[in-house]
């Protein structure tokens, strides 16, 4: 079997990780805003299995399955979120809830 | 195999893009999919079938379908297509780019150099299993505790109130 | 006896206490007779402490009361000191102090603060019997200092007008400038010579330091700069004319026979460190001499009575300083005696005049008023003349002995007495010109009905006329207090100085009845050019003296105090105060609100700590 | 034991004074007086006892012996006078306040008497740490004091007090941790103890960084220009029950600080930067005096006046010789009186016609003699009369003074002139002239009560004893000083060996 390069796999986390930090930033829909941190979370977690296969270890799997749980808490609560916030203002634009100006 | 890997790879790294410049939300949706199924993939080829597995089940399964429930409440329907594209001025743009690939380019910078090839070894269920209940049951509690404060979090803001 | 000499003091003070502790609730004669009473008993005590001393043949007395302080190797006592020189003075104060109480207790008879008059007064006259009794600088400078207050509190006696306020407020600022200069010569002394009490002092200062040493210039200098403001000489001398504001005994006994000739008995005091230091003995003369003859023009201008009286003041001051100047201190203390009385009487005399026309004191609506009020007319005559040293009345015999003391130095003796001859030719005027407008002539506006008096009022009266015509004939047991260096008794002089001396005076009183009296000479026609108009305002204003002062000291500190009334250095505080809510202006700035601003700046963040972290 | 008591009763005092209101709001007073009364009485219990060593009275308890923190409380001729004068003045305090504070009477008793037992703590604390203790136990009360009963500027005025002595307050903790620090490189343990630091040799370019921490605590304290601007504004706004503590006491507790801590612990530093802290001082005074001079409202001005003579006090302790330091002694001592009687009676006519503003007043004479009368006093006082206590401190200040330092002594003596010109210019502008009337009630113009003049009349006699026998004052601090003087001049001493 031919290896693969452990570089690339780092490289295609960080391309994923950005690519999601460029939707945090950029999208003005919340549901967006949460699906693009999705991804990043996603990113990290293949950069945890990427190293657990180059040192041939379980606990980079551990990590990834801790991540798992942390996006699925993340998401529960963020969806939740959302509907109170559509309930109240009617609209998913973030821009809406900048109340806590200085 | 390892054409495999740069075929998963290159898929996940499309379908992420089409996510963050789609204005349709539910196509979004599916484009994160096939990103995530894309991505376990990727975990297969690197000797992970646990990890696969539930990338495929929680992600792209569970966690998906939740939003696509979310997005049938909000009843985004046509018009938020259209509002979608007002928001996504190619100004807006700018500056997370910019951002974003100066932080890749310090990833990048920090890996170079590193010039290792991965033989992938299969870590199966069991190995991860014994770990898990062994010295990480810790970290097991800890995400169940995660996960029922996420399930009453969600159900309390959820809830409607009058 | 001697050991009650802590009575002196003690009388005045207790009828001080007493009477300001009942604050005006008892009756007026009561009132009168502690505020008189307790002075008569000091100057009976006096006396016969005086008596006592005299024949006791010694040269000094001490006693001491109790340790007022003792830190380290500095030590004060409460003590007292009597010598030939303050047994003098201590006789002047409480016996003249005591005939101007019993005028007073007449003069202010209708006067609503009549039991604060008489506190002050008694307060008054225990601190300068401190200040002419104390044995240590420290105590004298208790008695300078109060005698200062109370001359504030007597100027401004009649406090609802606020320009006796402000009278009282610079005569009490600008002596205290002279204090101060006093207070650092009292530390210069003790830095250098370890102690404060006279006596020492002043052996220690004649074994310690040479002639014309730097120490005892300093040191003298800075006691003169005392006794120059006190006793009202250049460049000090502005406040006494403003004095006058105060009811007219006080001009009589704080501003003409004691308080201001505190400075002679000062310098007189602390003869010893002038001799050390000649320069500034020489100074004090030209001092005087300066004095004397710019009071003599300014007196010349002056239309109020009072003032014209004290121009008459600084400038007799003058000759006492110029005797000082010249070594002469025994004919210093003299004229100060003889002072005492006759300017006493005029200022009294005065009063009567100013009361008997309702408090007027312009001379020129004056006239005419010998027949209506006789008292005062012989009392002025009287004065006048000791003033103005007309042959055989005590101002002649003083004044003539200072004026020899002057000739008898060598090399500027001469001019000094040239000038001093000159001043007594202008005293003659002035004195003259006063009583000729006062009490001959045309009336001019006020008629009298009649003159106000009684026994209390006349009886002092006449006993300073006595006084003021023998006064001379005293001798004054100064020899053991001066007792080296007064070599000019043996200075003959010639028959042709001694007609000098008596004729300038008289020459005086002619030219000022040649332009007040006959008529022959006159006013409006030399008042007719310019440059004597202009003339006669400066001198009226005192040369310009306050004008100047209040454009170098009083204008710039008012200015200063102006601009700084809200107090620089807390405005910077308030800057910082400005910088730090600038700050947060500018924080407050980066907090939109927006989600994605924030997520920005944190991914900034992010990027650059990676960044450095990479690089570095 | 018996500080112990002293600072027990007056902490127990404000608590009872505290909780008493709910029975009846008038009862917080007579507790607060009664508390006052006990702790004088117990004080005069100090004067008689007999001198062990150095102290008349010592308590040395262990507390944190792991860092050489001791509950070390001492009082020698010179701590006892202060306590005396902390303990007439909160008399004097309590006597201002009767009529004057009746909402939340209770807590302000409360506050007056925590602030008093913290002065009598920063007294007698002879453990750095505890010193630092009561330094902030004294600050906190007195911030509410003025916070909450004090005049229309009140919450500016009391967060200035605050910061001000709150951060130069952090600025001394700072040197005596590192004082401590000291202590441990040199003998291998931390002690807070001043027996011991006295012995810490800091020499060096440190000790004068840690010396100047002190310094600027103690001079904010005094204060000194350029750290005093907090105390017009506090003054100003203060009730006067505070402005009477603030003046006559607080105050005092930084001129203490210097003598008992700031000098003897640096002793070369101290020496090093003795024409500097002159210059400051002769500054103070000149600039002060000039700044009181201009203002209008009364309180004010008596503020600027106290800093100015507190310049003779930073002066006497940094002239470092008996006569300078017996001076400043004095001076503090006279001033505590004469500042808290001026204080006492501006705040007597803020009561009666609800004004400071003195273009509002003029002419007041006649209508309150007996008020006139002493208000002429203490002005007099203050301008430094011979006679009165003020003139003895200043005079000996100034005298020790000259023997150190020529030039600032001749500068700070021309203060006295300026004294005279803002003091008299009061006197001026209130009671002399014509009558005047801005606004307020004619008949609330009263003259002085009964109970008043029973305050006034204790001052008064008070500064005519300091002035015309100031030994029985310098005998009972003479030893205290002669020790620190001699201590210094032994470090001295060694240092140039």
């Amino acid at each position: 079997m031919e290896s693969i390069p452990y570089e690339h796999g780092l490289i295609l986390a960080s391309i994923l990780f950005s690519l999601g930090l460029i939707g945090v930033l950029t999208r003005r829909n919340i549901v967006f805003v949460l699906m693009s941190l999705e991804i990043m979370l996603n990113a990290s977690g293949l950069a945890f299995i990427v190293a657990a296969a180059r040192w041939g270890h379980a606990e980079g799997q551990i990590m990834f399955l801790m991540i798992l749980t942390l996006a699925a808490a993340e998401v529960a609560v963020g969806l939740g979120l959302i509907i109170q916030m559509y309930r109240r203002f009617q609209t998913v634009d973030i821009n809406v809830l900048s109340e806590m100006k200085g | 195999m390892i054409t495999l890997f740069y075929l998963a790879g290159a898929i996940a790294i499309i379908s992420t893009v089409a996510v963050i410049v789609q204005t349709n939300i539910v196509h979004a949706l599916i484009y994160l999919i096939l990103s995530l199924l894309a991505v376990a993939v990727i975990f297969y080829v690197l000797g992970a079938p646990f990890a696969a597995m539930l990338e495929a089940i929680v992600y792209a399964g569970a966690i998906m379908v939740l939003f696509l429930f979310v997005i049938m409440m909000l009843n985004l329907g046509q018009h938020t297509i259209d509002q979608e594209r007002s928001w996504l001025s190619l100004r807006g743009w700018i500056a997370p780019t910019i951002m974003a690939g100066l932080l890749l380019t310090n990833f990048l910078y920090v890996m170079d150099g590193i010039d290792h090839g991965v033989e992938p070894t299969r870590v199966g269920v069991l190995e991860v299993s014994v770990l898990l209940f062994g010295p990480y049951v810790l970290a097991v509690e800890l995400a169940s505790i995660l996960l029922l404060a996420g399930l009453v979090a969600a159900y309390h803001l959820a809830k409607k109130r009058d | 006896m001697l050991d009650l000499i802590w009575l002196l003091p003690t009388f005045p003070l207790l009828g001080f206490l007493v009477l300001v502790l009942t604050a005006g609730k008892l009756p007026k004669p009561i009132v009168a007779l502690i505020g008189a009473g307790s002075v008569g008993a000091s100057f009976l005590l006096a006396a016969l402490i005086a008596f006592q001393f005299a024949n006791g043949g010694e040269d000094h007395y001490v006693r001491e009361v109790w340790t007022w302080m003792a830190v380290g190797d500095f030590r004060s006592g409460f003590s007292f000191y009597l010598d030939g020189l303050s047994m003098v003075m201590m006789l002047i104060i409480t016996g003249i102090g005591f005939l101007i109480h019993l005028y007073a207790t007449g003069y202010m008879a209708d006067d609503p603060g009549y039991s604060r008059f008489f506190s002050y007064m008694n307060l008054f006259v225990a601190a300068m019997l401190m200040l002419v009794l104390g044995d240590n600088l420290v105590l004298l400078y208790l008695g300078w200092e109060g005698v200062g207050l109370c001359s504030y509190l007597l100027i401004g006696f009649w406090y609802t007008n606020p320009e006796n306020g402000y009278a009282a407020r610079k005569a009490f600022v600008v002596t205290r400038v002279g204090d101060t200069s006093m207070a650092i010569g009292l530390f210069l002394l003790f830095a250098q010579l370890g102690t404060l009490n006279i006596q020492d002092m002043l052996s220690a200062a004649e074994t310690e330091w040479a002639v014309g040493s730097g120490f005892a210039i300093a040191a003298s200098l800075l006691l003169l700069g005392g006794a120059v403001g006190k006793s009202a000489q250049l460049p000090l001398q502005t406040w006494l004319p403003d004095a006058m504001a105060g009811p007219t005994p006080i001009s009589a006994l704080i501003h003409a026979a004691t308080m201001v000739t505190a400075g002679v008995y000062l310098i007189a005091r602390t003869h010893v460190l002038f001799e050390l230091a000649p320069d500034v003995q020489m100074l004090v003369a030209w001092i005087g001499l300066i004095t004397l003859l710019m009071a003599g023009f300014t007196a010349l201008t002056q239309s109020d009575i009072k003032r014209v009286l004290a121009y008459s003041t600084v400038s007799q001051i003058g000759y006492m300083f110029l005797g000082l100047g010249v070594g002469a201190w025994s004919a210093a203390i003299f004229h100060l005696m003889t002072h005492a009385f006759f300017k006493a009487l005029l200022f009294l005399a005065s009063g009567t005049v100013i009361l008997s026309l309702h408090h007027e004191q312009d001379i020129f609506k004056m006239g005419n008023l010998r027949k209506k009020l006789p008292v005062s007319f012989l009392s002025f005559l009287i004065g006048s003349l000791a003033l103005t040293a007309f042959p055989f009345t005590s101002g002649y015999f003083s004044k003539d002995e200072i004026l020899l003391g002057a000739l008898a130095l060598e090399g500027v003796g001469t001019w000094l007495w040239l000038g001093g001859v000159l001043g007594a030719f202008f005293t003659g005027i002035y004195t003259f010109r006063l009583f000729f407008l006062v009490f001959f002539g045309e009336s001019r506006g006020h008629e009298p009905d009649k003159e106000v008096g009684g026994w209390h009022m006349n009886g002092p009266l006449y006993l300073l006329m006595v006084g003021a015509l023998l006064a001379g004939f005293l001798h004054l047991p100064l020899e053991a207090v001066f007792n080296h260096g007064e070599a000019f008794e043996e200075h003959h002089v010639s028959a042709l100085v001694h007609g000098f001396m008596i004729a300038s005076p008289l020459i005086g009183i002619g030219v000022s009845y040649l332009f007040y009296m006959s008529g022959s000479l006159s006013v409006a026609g030399l008042m007719g050019n310019p440059l004597s108009r202009l003339l006669h305002r400066f001198w009226h204003s005192g040369w310009g003296m306050d004008w100047l002062y209040d454009r170098l000291f009083v204008f710039p500190f008012l200015w200063l105090a102006r601009i700084n009334r809200a107090d620089l250095i807390d405005r910077c505080y308030g800057v910082l105060v400005e910088l730090s809510r600038a700050g947060n202006e500018l924080l407050v700035r980066t907090q939109t609100g927006y989600l994605r601003w924030y997520a920005l700046s944190v991914v900034g963040g992010l990027v650059l700590i990676v960044s450095l972290g990479v690089l570095l | 034991m018996i500080l112990v008591a002293l600072i027990a009763i007056l902490f127990v005092g404000g608590l009872l004074a505290w909780a008493s209101e709910r029975i009846n709001p008038a009862l917080p007073k007579y507790l607060a007086l009664l508390t006052i009364l006990l702790d004088l009485l117990l004080m005069t219990q100090l004067l008689q006892a007999e001198p062990d060593g150095a102290w008349l009275a010592l308590i040395d308890v262990e507390w944190l012996p792991r860092f050489g923190i001791g509950f070390f409380l001492a009082a020698d001729g010179l701590s006892t006078l202060l306590l005396l004068l902390t303990g007439f003045l909160g008399l004097m305090a309590i006597g201002s306040a009767w009529e004057e504070i009746k909402e939340r009477s209770g807590f302000f008793y409360f506050n007056l008497l925590w602030t008093l037992a913290g002065v009598l703590g920063v007294f007698t604390a002879l453990d750095l740490f505890l010193f630092f203790f009561f330094w902030e136990v004294m600050l906190i009360p007195m911030y509410f004091i003025i916070a909450i009963w004090g005049h229309e500027n009140k919450n500016y005025a009391a967060m200035k007090f605050f910061i001000f002595t709150q951060v130069t307050g952090m600025l001394m903790l700072i040197s005596i941790l590192v004082l401590a620090y000291f202590h441990y490189v040199q003998f291998g343990a931390f002690s807070f103890d001043y027996r011991d630091l006295l012995n810490v040799s800091t020499s060096g370019r440190l000790e004068f960084w840690v010396m100047l921490g002190f310094f600027i605590g103690f001079t904010t304290k005094l204060p000194s220009v350029p750290f005093h601007s907090w105390l017009p504004d506090a003054h100003s706004q203060a009730p006067t029950a505070g402005s009477v503590i603030l003046a006559g006491v607080l105050l005092k507790t930084g001129a203490y600080g210097l003598i008992r801590f700031a000098v003897p612990l640096f002793p070369e530093a101290s020496l090093a930067f003795a024409p500097v802290a002159m210059a400051l001082a002769a500054f103070s005074i000149l600039y002060c005096a000039k700044v009181a001079f201009a203002q209008t409202d009364i309180k004010r001005l008596i503020a600027y006046t106290s800093v100015s003579h507190m310049g003779f006090v930073t002066l006497g302790v940094y002239a470092w010789n008996e006569q300078a330091l017996q001076g400043a002694v004095m001076t503090m001592l006279a001033h505590g009186l004469s500042a808290a009687a001026l204080f006492m009676l501006a705040g007597g006519l803020q009561y009666r016609i609800h004004t400071r503003n003195m273009p509002d007043m003029g002419g007041f004479w006649p209508r309150v003699p007996r008020m006139a009368t002493v208000a002429v006093f203490f002005s007099i006082a203050a301008l430094g009369m011979p006679g009165l206590g003020n003139f003895i401190g200043e005079f000996l200040a100034l005298l020790g003074a000259f023997k150190a330092n020529i030039p600032f002594t001749v500068l700070a003596t021309c203060g006295v002139i300026f004294a005279a010109v803002y003091s008299l210019w009061v006197i001026q502008k209130v009671f002399h002239g014509e009558f005047r009337n801005e606004g307020f009630e004619e008949s609330s113009l009263a003259d002085l009560n009964r109970r008043e003049m029973v305050y006034f009349a204790a001052m008064m006699i008070g500064l005519v004893w300091m002035g015309m026998y100031p030994q029985s004052f310098l005998d009972l601090s003479a030893g205290s000083l002669n020790n620190l003087l001699a201590g210094t001049q032994e470090l001295l001493a060694l240092a140039q060996e």
